[in-house]
């Protein structure tokens, strides 16, 4: 089966997408990568050190050409902040591709629904590929798409946390009823069956950072993803078998002794 | 001439384009975008866009993020 | 990192074994089985028919020099007749190895742990490789351990129920102090974050038939669970990041305008 | 200890609050919420009968000089209506509470938290001791606080789904940390042990309807629910024991034989 | 209702039985018994200590006609030292009843089910009340039956881990189709959910120690605990509303402006 | 006197106020709410207020609801 | 000759050990097991194993289990 | 005399019935069990019960246990 995920026009060879962030060094960071067979990986927007030079770039180890550079807005609390960063990254980077952030309090890094909406409104408008980062509640995401968001990025978990999809329930709704645009499951994925849940869910990718780069072997967990990913996709297409109470025997009774 | 680059006062800079400051600041153009006193600079518009003594200057890239 | 898993000097290439009941043809279960990457793949005892002489045979369809043919002991309800199904299964294999069950009840299929400790100890005697399905207890684990079993496959769920792993603590319990011998989880397993979840207990394998079989697609339900494997035992190796209530960033705060 | 709820100066005897909707008659209800032992019953309110006045109200059942009535605004899907069903019950009643829903779709009967923002802004201002229905998200929970919000209701899952408190993570987060008024988990409690895992994870009091007017025996069930907030208080105060993987005797090893 | 707990012709004025060890002092332990209301305590049997005959009696503490007291064999690892304890308990005692443990190891405390039996069917002939503490097996619950057992008392997780009942599965399927004697759940519940999970599975009691004595305040987890069983056994009778994933309403359509 | 009385067009009403309406339909005022098109009116003044020609009314009270 | 073959009695079988039974049954004897009288045959054994009149024979094979 | 009870050798025990002893120890006979060599001795018996030289007497009661 051919099982494309296609995003405006964008086409992506793999339902997983990877982070940057919090790697040791950009070698792991491009060994990571290159192990969890991401073809998005997203960035985040800051200030050159005009002072000291030296410091390599992260684009000296992910090609461009050959990844999906996603910008994020991570950090920014308000909707100027949101709009400031997304048009710098727009300019920095080569496509209208931005990982919308309008974070609501530094404990939980959850969104701020109210802005994140009015950004997403006016991003789209100006002709920017909006992936906005929001709840798992199905109503503020049909709000979304209706405001032009090209997909929805619900979080599993709070940032970080590792506690996988707390609440499978919204995302299959989200899914299922709120919205025909993607469903991307974004922070809180902590290993690989948490990956391997949010695609039997329905979701079209899932987004991981901390997840891969906090881990005690980021390659290896890299590749662990990487098959979950598959592997829940693949589950969601086989369509699994129902759940039961008792038991139903898998060998025949007929022929015994 | 004196700008405020990135937050920081710098004295003494020659350059009267963005190109010239990134030059002088020995950044390569493609990766970066360019923000004066709060509007952005197109790439195309780096040579032709002069600066002004006292401009507040934001030069950004790409880092790791999730 | 080589991370073959070997029981009594026999060398698995995959961790996923497959059973080969309820496909809809040998051609199914051929191709199920081929798309699973499984190496080993479980069987049954049955009366030959010798009325209707055409229909084909299992093995026409498993070249047993591919694959390494594990008996069962299915049905049998009491020790005499797992004795005997595993003595003819010897005879008609070609390996000492019998994943043994005796089973209490029709409507569990939960294993009689009395009846399994006594067939594994006489078995044991008689040069088996004895692989005793039983429950998530650890005592009983290590009881099986003493009398001689090669590994012990304590079931996550009921056979054929798909719902998962219902006590992963016991599971957890098993591996990390109750037996020193392989423990692959049997029974139970309905989709492919199930398998993934047995993996990241630090199970050795997992063994899966309904879960496959009884897909609507099982093909691709096999391929599911291979990468599933795959993926929980990369995340058990590569040590996942530990789970917390509130967010980490993963993107930096220094470097913001 | 005295342990009384306290919202705006209105002392709660009990922090079981209990809805009117969906019994078989008014006799039923009295008896439900006489078992029940909450002193908060919810209402809405609908057009008087012009044609057929023979009909018995409500209020003969439920007498308001013993319960506090607190008027719901349910099946507005706008901030205009929720306005004027929220004026019309305070016209109605004798006080300035109001149950305030904003609805968001009839599949999900979740908020729209955009409108219930705005609309509990106006109402606060009117001098209305607004508690507002909305989504488990802590970020939202604050800006109904800022808003003028007395308490806030997040929701366990869809009301009327019976699926219990879907995210405790996210109640967890809004108590410990994004507000400071009372938190009243509303709808989803199927059953006891989900009113008592509410209460237990530090919420002020639990509403509860189709949990209990949809059980097969109501009256049981209100009693069962009764005690299940009592019990889950008690043992929020109480302190639990933490878990572990493995075990410790509760019975002394000193002095045996 | 009446709903009383028969065993053996005995009857049982609550559902909640306690233990009476890890408290500070009698005292605690006899506020927390009252606190609890329960009417059965279990009780282990030790050497009395002949050099310092000034310390109290338990039974100082707890009126042996108040309360009914249920010797267990805690601490025994073989069928012989189970045997020697039960009897010694039951001439300490009044009563045959007696609270069965042959433990398989000190690191889970679980029962080495295989002893268990052999004691059980013994002790059964020797004219005791045996309630045997075995694993959550539905096929051993239905042995021990067979082998004279009064009930059977399946753990809900390890003694004193507080993990709550691990696999509810089991304990309903021991409950529906396993044995006809009652079935008390021993040992896992660390907080008054807990105990209402185990008693809306259909449980016909529930034996808590290290819950009630290991709380912060332990009279006050007593009283949360009574509560918590009340309410469980109200709820398993009123016959629950079934789980949707979607909504539905609970205040009426018709009537609306 | 004709009026929409929750959203019913009635005929031949007498009453001349809210007041004199309620007692008409046979509703006790004490608990009900009364809207003359789309503005409440109080209690206090359901005697004085006096109703006119085609004016929308609705009454409404408190039915069980969750 | 009459034998109980899986079962089922079988009467005028001509096969006098249990490789001339399995070749009248057209039976492939790399694959299948044979029990006589509840004592297995080993395969090297088929060949001298004699069948008497009313043995009881069980012949199995592999068949899809899990 | 010279008894083992509760597992300690304990000397100059005057005591020649298990009655006796329990009152020597200022034990209340009501709420324990008493073996004798490994073989419990009743309540009713304990005044009849004579001790030898060198028994292993235990005395247990209940403790506080889960």
């Amino acid at each position: 089966m051919d099982d494309t995920l296609i995003i405006r026009g964008i086409e992506f060879r793999s339902r997983l997408w990877v982070g940057t962030g919090k790697y040791r060094d950009f070698e792991e960071t491009r060994k990571a990568i290159e192990a969890s067979g991401a073809d998005v990986v997203t960035v985040s927007v800051r200030r050159v050190n005009i002072i000291d030079r030296k410091s390599e770039n992260l684009l000296d180890y992910i090609d461009p050409k050959k990844y999906k550079i996603l910008p994020n807005t991570a950090g920014c609390y308000t909707v100027e902040d949101a709009l400031r960063y997304s048009r710098l990254a727009r300019e920095a980077g080569i496509s209208d591709l931005v990982k919308l952030e309008v974070i609501g309090d530094e404990k939980t890094l959850f969104p701020d629904t109210i802005g994140l909406l009015k950004a997403t409104e006016i991003l789209a408008k100006e002709g920017f590929i909006v992936l906005p980062y929001t709840t798992d509640d199905p109503i503020m995401a049909k709000r979304l798409e209706d405001a032009g968001a090209a997909a929805v990025m619900p979080l599993g978990a709070p940032i970080g946390s590792g506690l996988g999809i707390r609440n499978p329930y919204n995302i299959r709704i989200i899914i299922e009823t709120a919205v025909k645009i993607p469903v991307v499951v974004d922070a809180g994925v902590g290993t690989a069956s948490d990956a391997a849940i949010a695609m039997e869910l329905g979701c079209d990718a899932v987004l991981i950072n901390t997840g891969i780069a906090g881990a005690k072997d980021p390659i290896a967990m890299a590749a662990a993803m990487k098959h979950a990913v598959i592997a829940g996709r693949l589950a969601y297409k086989a369509g699994r078998i129902s759940k039961k109470l008792y038991a139903t025997a898998s060998s025949p009774l007929e022929g015994m002794l | 001439m004196r700008l405020k680059i990135n937050g920081e006062v710098v004295d003494g800079i020659s350059a009267s384009t963005v190109q010239e400051l990134l030059d002088e600041l020995k950044i390569t153009a493609g990766r970066v975008a360019v923000e004066v006193n709060l509007s952005i600079v197109r790439k195309v518009d780096f040579g032709r866009f002069r600066l002004n003594e006292g401009d507040a200057v934001e030069i950004v890239n790409f880092v790791g993020g999730g």
